[in-house]
């Protein structure tokens, strides 16, 4: 049996992700919930970055430097996100995504 | 990369402001903000082609004049800005209000000028993260947290697809400098996604139809000035962005992309106005406006002409200034009423406040397209460039996208002029009192109005945008 | 300066004037002074005109003048007059004039109301001299704008309702038109939006039949073209006194004047695609206006009716296609503006003092109020074609000329719509008879007076029209013809 | 001759004074300005006509056709052009000069007959506005000038009649007539566009390549003319507005609707003769039908009439039958040979606008006398009203036929031009001149002799009119004793040469036969105070004479067109489908774009979940449709 792994197998895992990440943030209703399930998004976004650098471009470094600098953002967005919603908990003690629908229509 | 800099010195000033200032002297910042924004423009105003860091930035001239003008709209949002920030509840919070707004100008500025994939994301990143602070801003209001949720969850969920869409061009071409992709692009299946995903997340920034369902929500829950920034700002960076490019990298996929345009525009019009038609809440109201607007500036994207560049450039600037002459007053009578937004609220202002009604009303012209006011001139300039593309490629699609929304253009006539009837015609017994707004408020409304009045029939503008255009994009 | 880009200017001049005064009295000063002024200036124009005619001046267009505006898309402000648009000039002078002090009393808000309609009257002239299809088709837009304020703020009834089916029905027609006009400016090679020269350039036939409909139904809605009247009763019934004849005298013949000037004049082979079938629709829209006006029982619907069959005998007659019909049709327009302006204007009156329109409730009015009476009587009577009124000269000019269109369709429309001259005399005899004569039963209305010193200036100045045109039309109608013929040529080649 | 063109302003200007200033003027001054001014157009009109037929004769031995006057006055093209002129030739004199002298008669006769109504100078002011409208008509120098002043006749008609516009009789009357001419006119004006169109030309004497060209649309043109003409000169079915139009002062329907305005279907034919009798003859023919159905009928109602007005108004509209039967049977434009009816049809306009002129002023005084129109207000008025009764007499002997009163001589043309088209026209005009001799003797007896209503007249004692009345009937009863004795053919005849009058003994001794036993009946019946006969007649055939009464219910159908058919089947339903169809159909745009949006609303839930699903499931189609379609 051969065990070497193809870029193709990464993909998977990455497209797997990203469907699960997708799939996540529509069925959770904590948004916390759905903060994780959009960094699994983000994460196989970034593993795509990393698998496409090193076997198909492996001469060069940009597929990384992107996936670093994604994690980053991501991680700056997750901040951000966190602290709204904290103001959300705070202003309406609730921080299921049925509960801020008071804006609509 | 002047501009950049200059901006990033302000932002580093303002801070450094901000930690020293007391909070009870809040103005000095104001003007302390103005004068600054004022010489940013100022020592910018001569557009030059600029590139660095090895072609991952690089801004045409057309880009530079771009910034100029989100510049100049961010100082309108200012100034119309000051009567929230003296406010007892947010004047603490004055510098914070500065720093994020120059930091998403700052994210613009780098959106505009990218050359690279890596760079473009950072400066979307810059210019939205702050921004989710920014409509979350008024803390205690939970519609405004409400907003910001909803803001920041789509635009994280939209920044992943987009991220998603260029990690499939880096795959199929291996380099994400625009123009060694553009070069590599071939238009396969594969790329045709990663084309859509990444127009998805500019959509977003946008708000096209069916990218565009945070958009309502966000612009009535955040602070009315947010709100106005978030319309016209924000709106255009995205716009030029997404048109500069398409043009650039996705050149190859034109017929692709034009047909995605063609189906999005229809789209966002009409939904746009399907929903704008039924709002009682102004803010929300003028977002589905937005979003209708937005419809027309693609119009002069899916030209994919230089005709296309100079009229979306001269379609914002109009926008900028009728939207904004529209937020100055929505901002001004909310301020002063104690938060009224309503458009009944507006029921007999004419009796009270005949200028506030006059600036509204010739705004709403403009944003209707009806002359002599700027907008129709950008209306027609855009449709001219969409119809001269599909003459050109002898392609009726062009036409039929056209006709749809010149269509389109008697429903929002009809909304706008809803509102025009609510202020001169709706009998009300009690108006909102007649009030005095202050010196920036009325400085930036009449610089919006002399926009409203001038630019259209000054055909200097036009024309220089047209120039610098081809010189930017001599194709 | 060119003496045409005054008639922009005055109203400008106006509207700055208004927007400075400061007191009533202030306010109808500038209007009587703006309006006269224009009302010299038509004139001057028109002497001028006929006497360069006169003296061998060549060229299409009269004092031409051309200042580049946008030149990315070769738009200018281009001006210049022939023979038509001297007319309408003529014709949108004398209605604004009248137009001043038929609302001399109006209130509240006076000057915004002078304002918007001053504004209006920009948009009128600002069209009539343009001879760049842009700049044209901005003025259009800009005269129709101000109609839903000065309905909406001012007018009577339902008038939100009607102020704006107006307003969107006539924007949509200028949506129809822009994308026209888009048309006419690629299809002829993108090098000019100035009439003439369009005219001289060649437009692909298969864009001419796409075009061409859109471009006629865009200023046939104007026009009060069947099926898209629908505005028009419900808009006139509205408006306030001013307004309805601003409206029905000089706006709808924008309708007309664009038809002809642009879309008959730069698409002819589209026009001989679809001419027949707008000819249907026209000869629909004559006769079934008729008969709609004998029914109705308020006076200004009754106008609205008459309006739209008089109107539509207007692009009838274009659609014919012969010099003569074409000369009656902007007869007709000149003569329909001043007739239906001094009908509303009398309706106007009527109502300010009775307060009803209903026919119903009126009658007698003839011992009450003799001046507005017979006034009302010379109205009918131009309308229906008497000789010796401009009604009769366009009527007759129009089914002379289309009789010179030989074939046996267009003949056989011609004579439908000659069925008009009949169910008009039905339609305006009817109310003659009911309000005016017979004896008065409402005790109220046997207090009212006649007309004051205003109303009599407005309603005799545009008496003083309508025969002047019925009396001596050889002038008008050799100015008319003359410019006519270069257009009709055109297209039968 | 350019001092014609006097003849037409001088009415013109008095119109606009009387017009503009009337109100302001005394009654006096403003029926003087009136009057005046149409005395100096009758002497004009009288010099006129006595310059004219004092001209040379040209070589074929026609009076020559003169234009004073003629200037373009709106042009259509090269050819067609509307023409304002003066046309002198035979028949247009002796028109002006009928025109002056009844209008004349008319204006003085209304000094009485009008004084102290109010609206005086306003009914001045139309006398002037028709005058003038007539005499242009009569002048006219192309057809389309004749159809300008045909028009403006029948606006001053419309105006007339409608004179006591308090009246809700008289408004409905104007009103009647006005549309009805004018639904004739349309058929005169689409016949002056085909005219116009093959002949090149509006004048009345085309090119003759056109003429050959044309083929049959010149008869077409000439009969489509002819409505025109029909309905002004109210015959049949056309003829329903003269009867009502008697609702105008009795001095205007002496003018206009008996002596002037109804004949000028005649002379407009007339004035077509050349060109009807080398080109259409058929049409002519047809003509001749219409018109002698036409004389009978009215002849018919007539008899049954109780108002004095109607009844002068059915034998107005009979008489014009006669001259249209004696146009119509001309077959050739010889008067030895079949052109005889020309002439004799323009002497019998000539004859009856003097003598139903001169009828319709005696009836006027009669009204003015009793205060009513009605016979049975009347009876033996013929002591009270002793001019009156003299006069009236002389015009019904006249109108009956009796030498050698004016009507015998041109009656007499007719009938002899009838016999000579055929025996069966000629006995039928034959019968139809003795019923005109037996309802004006019904009239006359029934005025003037008969049962008096005595409880009336002693309430109010009948008395002759003051002299501005009686003075123009007897002027006009001079004329119509003499007027017989004109040599008319030596002026008009249809060649335009001189023809010398001769009678036709057997058609004369004939027709005189027929009057005389037609009046005797007309004695027998109603001479007396009690009537048996006609009572008995009158319950013998209650049907038949209450149609008659009853006008054979030309009126009812006339309601029925325009109340059932015009109103309610045609404009009530356009106007219905105006505002719910074609109206609605834009409101239910506006509705449903409006109801569009209602309905979309619930998309936008306010939920980031569904929100998001939009955002992915956008991209997913829009990825989708991408490949699919490229």
């Amino acid at each position: 049996m051969d065990l070497e792994i193809h870029v193709v197998h990464y993909l998977v895992v990455s497209t797997i992700m990203l469907i699960c990440g997708i799939f996540g943030f529509f069925t959770r209703k904590n948004m916390l919930a759905t903060l994780i399930s959009v960094e699994l998004v983000l994460n196989a976004t970034n593993i795509n970055f990393a698998v496409f650098n090193r076997y198909l471009f492996p001469g060069q470094l940009e597929g990384h430097f992107f996936a670093l600098f994604g994690i980053a953002i991501a991680a700056a967005e997750t901040a951000v996100a966190i602290a709204i919603i904290i103001n959300v908990y705070r202003n309406i003690k609730k921080i299921m995504t049925d509960d801020v629908t008071d804006l609509n229509g | 990369m002047q501009q950049e800099v200059t901006l990033a010195l302000i932002i580093l000033l303002m801070l450094v402001a901000d930690l020293f200032v007391k909070e009870s002297n809040s103005k000095i910042l104001r003007v302390l903000a103005y004068v600054l924004l004022v010489v940013q423009i100022a020592v910018n105003i001569v557009p030059a082609e600029t590139s660095a860091f090895e072609g991952m930035y690089h801004s045409t001239q057309m880009a530079s004049v771009v910034k100029t003008i989100l510049s100049l709209g961010t100082l309108l949002v200012f100034m119309q800005a000051d009567k929230w920030l003296g406010r007892e509840d947010t004047s603490f919070k004055t510098g914070e209000f500065y720093i994020l707004t120059l930091s998403t100008l700052l994210g613009m500025f780098f959106m505009v000028s990218a050359g690279h994939f890596l760079l473009f994301y950072i400066g979307l990143e810059l210019a939205s993260i702050p921004m989710a602070c920014l409509v979350a801003f008024d803390k205690f209001r939970h519609h405004s947290a409400e907003a910001g949720v909803k803001y920041i969850l789509n635009a994280m969920f939209s920044s992943g697809i987009m991220l998603y869409g260029i990690s499939m061009v880096y795959g199929t071409c291996g380099t994400l400098y625009f123009a060694d992709a553009a070069a590599a692009l071939t238009g396969t299946p594969l790329q045709v996604l990663a084309m859509v995903f990444f127009f998805a997340g500019l959509g977003f920034k946008i708000s096209l139809v069916p990218f565009h369902m945070w958009t309502p929500d966000t612009y009535q829950g955040a602070p009315t000035t947010v709100t106005a920034y978030l319309s016209v700002i924000s709106k255009g960076a995205a716009a030029f962005a997404l048109m500069s490019i398409l043009m650039k990298v996705f050149g190859i996929m034109v017929e692709d992309w034009t047909l995605l345009l063609g189906i999005v525009i229809v789209l966002t019009i009409t939904v746009g106005n399907l929903f704008a038609i039924l709002q009682k809440d102004l803010k929300r109201f003028m977002a589905y406006s937005s979003i209708s607007q937005a419809g027309y500036i693609m119009l002069a994207v899916m030209a994919d002409s230089g005709q296309g560049v100079a009229s979306l450039v001269y379609y914002v600037v109009i926008y900028i200034v009728a939207n904004l002459a529209v937020f100055g007053v929505i901002s001004s009578i909310e301020q002063h009423s104690g938060g009224k937004v309503e458009r009944d609220d507006y029921n007999g202002l004419y009796k009270t406040n005949p200028r506030l009604t006059f600036v509204m009303t010739l705004a709403l012209f403009s944003l209707a397209g009806i002359p002599p006011f700027a907008g129709f001139f950008s209306k027609f300039f855009v449709f001219a460039s969409a119809f001269h593309t599909g003459f050109a490629l002898e392609q009726t699609g062009y036409w039929v996208v056209v006709f749809i929304a010149l269509v389109n253009t008697i429903i929002s006539l009809y909304y706008y002029l809803l509102i025009v009837k609510a202020m001169y015609i709706t009998p009300n017994d009690n108006p909102i009192p007649t009030f005095k707004s202050g010196v920036m408020e009325r400085a930036g409304l009449s610089i919006c109005l002399a926009g409203v009045v001038f630019i259209g029939l000054l055909s200097c503008v036009y024309q220089y945008l047209t120039d610098t255009a081809l010189l930017s994009w001599v194709s | 300066m060119n003496i045409l880009s005054l008639f922009v200017l005055i109203p400008l001049l106006m509207l700055l004037g208004l927007w400075i005064a400061r007191s009533l009295n202030q306010v109808k000063g500038v209007m009587v002074a703006g309006s006269s002024a224009l009302l010299v200036m038509a004139v001057y124009l028109t002497i001028s005109y006929i006497s360069l005619r006169s003296g061998g001046a060549e060229g299409e267009m009269l004092f031409v003048a051309e200042v580049p505006w946008f030149e990315p898309l070769n738009i200018k402000y281009s001006v210049g007059v022939d023979g038509i648009s001297v007319a309408m000039l003529l014709l949108s002078a004398i209605i604004v004039f009248t137009g001043t002090f038929a609302s001399w009393k109006l209130k509240p808000l006076t000057k915004e109301y002078f304002m918007w309609f001053t504004l209006l009257s920009t948009g009128v002239f600002g069209f009539f001299i343009s001879t760049d299809l842009f700049t044209m088709f901005m003025f259009y837009e800009v005269a129709l704008i101000p109609m839903y304020l000065l309905i909406g703020v001012w007018g009577s009834g339902k008038k939100e309702y009607s102020a704006m089916k107006l307003t969107l029905m006539l924007m949509g027609g200028s949506a129809f038109l822009l994308i026209g006009i888009l048309g006419i400016y690629y299809g002829s090679g993108a090098t000019t939006m100035n009439v003439v020269e369009l005219a001289q350039q060649h437009i692909p036939e298969w864009m001419q039949n796409i075009f061409f409909p859109l471009v006629f139904i865009g200023f046939g809605v104007l026009g009060a073209l069947f099926p898209f009247h629908t505005w028009s009763p419900d808009g006139h019934a509205s408006a306030p006194t001013a307004v309805s004849m601003l409206h029905a005298g000089v706006l709808m013949k924008l309708g007309g004047y664009g038809c002809f000037r642009v879309a008959m004049y730069l698409m002819p082979e589209g026009l001989s695609m679809w001419g027949d079938f707008f000819l249907v629709l026209t000869t629909i829209s004559v006769v079934y206006g008729a008969f709609s006006a004998i029914v109705q029982t308020d006076l200004k619907y009754i106008n609205a009716y008459s309006s739209v069959s008089h109107c539509g005998l207007v692009l009838f007659a274009l659609l014919m296609m012969t010099k003569v019909s074409s000369t009656g049709a902007i007869l007709q327009m000149l003569s329909h503006g001043l007739m239906t302006a001094l009908f509303f204007a009398l309706i106007g009156m009527i109502y300010g003092r009775t307060h009803t329109r209903d026919i119903r409730q009126l009658n007698g009015l003839m011992r009450i109020m003799p001046f507005l009476s017979v006034g009302y009587v010379i109205a009918g009577l131009a309308n229906l074609g008497l000789p010796g009124l401009s009604g009769f000269i366009a009527e007759m000019t129009i089914f002379t000329g289309s009789f010179q269109n030989p074939d046996t369709f267009h003949r056989v429309c011609t004579i439908v719509a000659a069925t008009s001259i009949v169910i008009t005399a039905v339609y305006i005899l009817r109310v003659v008879g009911k309000i005016l004569y017979g004896t008065c039963t409402n005790k109220e209305h046997l207090k009212l007076t006649d007309a004051t010193w205003d109303e009599r200036l407005a309603v005799i100045c545009l008496i003083f029209a309508v025969a002047g045109l019925g009396l001596a039309p050889f002038w008008v109608s050799d100015m008319i013809s003359g410019s006519v013929e270069p257009i009709i040529s055109h297209l039968i080649h | 001759m350019e001092y014609t063109i006097l003849i037409l302003l001088l009415p013109l200007l008095s119109f606009l004074v009387l017009g503009l200033a009337g109100m302001r003027m005394k009654h006096k001054l403003a029926g003087g300005i009136g009057t005046f001014s149409l005395a100096v157009v009758a002497l004009l009109s009288y010099l006129t006509a006595y310059n004219y037929f004092s001209l040379d004769r040209t070589a074929e031995g026609v009076y020559p056709t003169l234009q004073p006057w003629n200037f373009e006055w709106l042009p259509f093209t090269e050819s067609l052009h509307i023409d304002m002129g003066i046309l002198l030739d035979p028949i247009s004199v002796m028109m002006l000069v009928v025109i002056s002298t009844v209008s004349l008669m008319v204006h003085i006769y209304s000094f009485g007959y009008m004084k102290g109504e109010r609206g005086f100078q306003r009914y001045y002011a139309f006398l002037s506005l028709f005058s003038f409208s007539m005499l242009g008509l009569v002048l006219a120098t192309n057809i389309f000038q004749m159809y300008v002043f045909w028009e403006l006749v029948g606006v001053s008609s419309y105006l007339l009649i409608g004179f006591y516009y308090t009246k809700p009789e008289a408004i409905a009357a104007s009103k009647k007539a006005f549309i009805v001419t004018r639904f004739a006119d349309l058929g005169f004006l689409i016949g002056i566009l085909l005219y116009g169109y093959y002949m090149g030309t509006f004048t009345f004497t085309p090119e003759e390549t056109n003429l050959m060209g044309a083929g049959m649309i010149l008869p077409w043109a000439l009969g489509l003319m002819f409505i025109g003409g029909a309905g002004k000169s109210a015959m049949f079915p056309l003829h329903i507005w003269l009867p009502d139009a008697m609702e105008g002062p009795t001095p205007v329907s002496a003018l206009i609707h008996a002596a002037t305005m109804v004949v000028a279907g005649v002379y407009l034919v007339a004035r077509m003769f050349p060109l009807f009798i080398a080109y259409a003859p058929e049409t002519l023919h047809i003509v001749a039908y219409v018109g002698a159905f036409t004389a009978f009928y009215a002849a018919a109602v007539a008899c049954v009439q109780s108002d004095i007005k109607r009844v002068l108004a059915f034998s107005t509209i009979s008489q014009i039958g006669f001259m249209m039967v004696a146009l119509g049977v001309c077959t050739s434009a010889d008067p030895h040979h079949g052109g005889l009816g020309y002439m004799s049809s323009m002497f019998h306009l000539f004859t009856h606008a003097m003598f139903k002129a001169l009828l319709f002023l005696g009836a006027g005084c009669i009204i003015h006398a009793v205060h009513s129109n009605e016979m049975s207000a009347m009876g033996g008025l013929r002591k009270y009203m002793p001019i009156t009764h003299i006069t009236f007499l002389i015009a019904c002997l006249a109108i009956a036929g009796i030498p050698p009163f004016s009507g015998f001589f041109s009656k007499d043309e007719i009938l002899t031009a009838c016999f000579q088209f055929s025996p069966v026209m000629g006995w039928v005009m034959t019968v139809i001149a003795g019923m005109t001799a037996f309802y004006m003797f019904r009239l006359y007896y029934g005025i003037f002799w008969g049962k008096e209503n005595k409880e009336l007249h002693a309430a109010h004692t009948p008395h002759e009119s003051p002299l501005s009345m009686t003075f123009p009937l007897m002027v006009l009863a001079a004329i119509t004793v003499v007027g017989g004795f004109i040599p008319f053919g030596e002026f008009v005849s249809s060649d335009g040469q001189s023809y010398p009058i001769h009678l036709d003994k057997t058609v004369a001794i004939t027709s005189v036969i027929v009057a005389v036993v037609a009046i005797a009946l007309a004695t027998f019946m109603y001479a007396k105070e009690k009537q048996p006969v006609a009572d008995t007649l009158q319950h013998t055939f209650p049907k038949l004479w209450r149609a008659a009464y009853k006008r054979f219910y030309l009126d009812e159908i006339w309601l029925f067109i325009t109340k059932k058919i015009i109103f309610r089947c045609i404009s009530t339903p356009v106007a219905w489908f105006d505002r719910h169809v074609v109206d609605q159909f834009l409101n239910f745009m506006a509705w449903s774009t409006n109801a569009a949006g209602e309905e979309l609303q619930p998309v936008q839930s306010g939920k980031i979940q569904s929100y998001v699903m939009w955002f992915f499931g956008g991209v997913v189609v829009l990825t989708i449709l991408l490949l699919i379609l490229l």
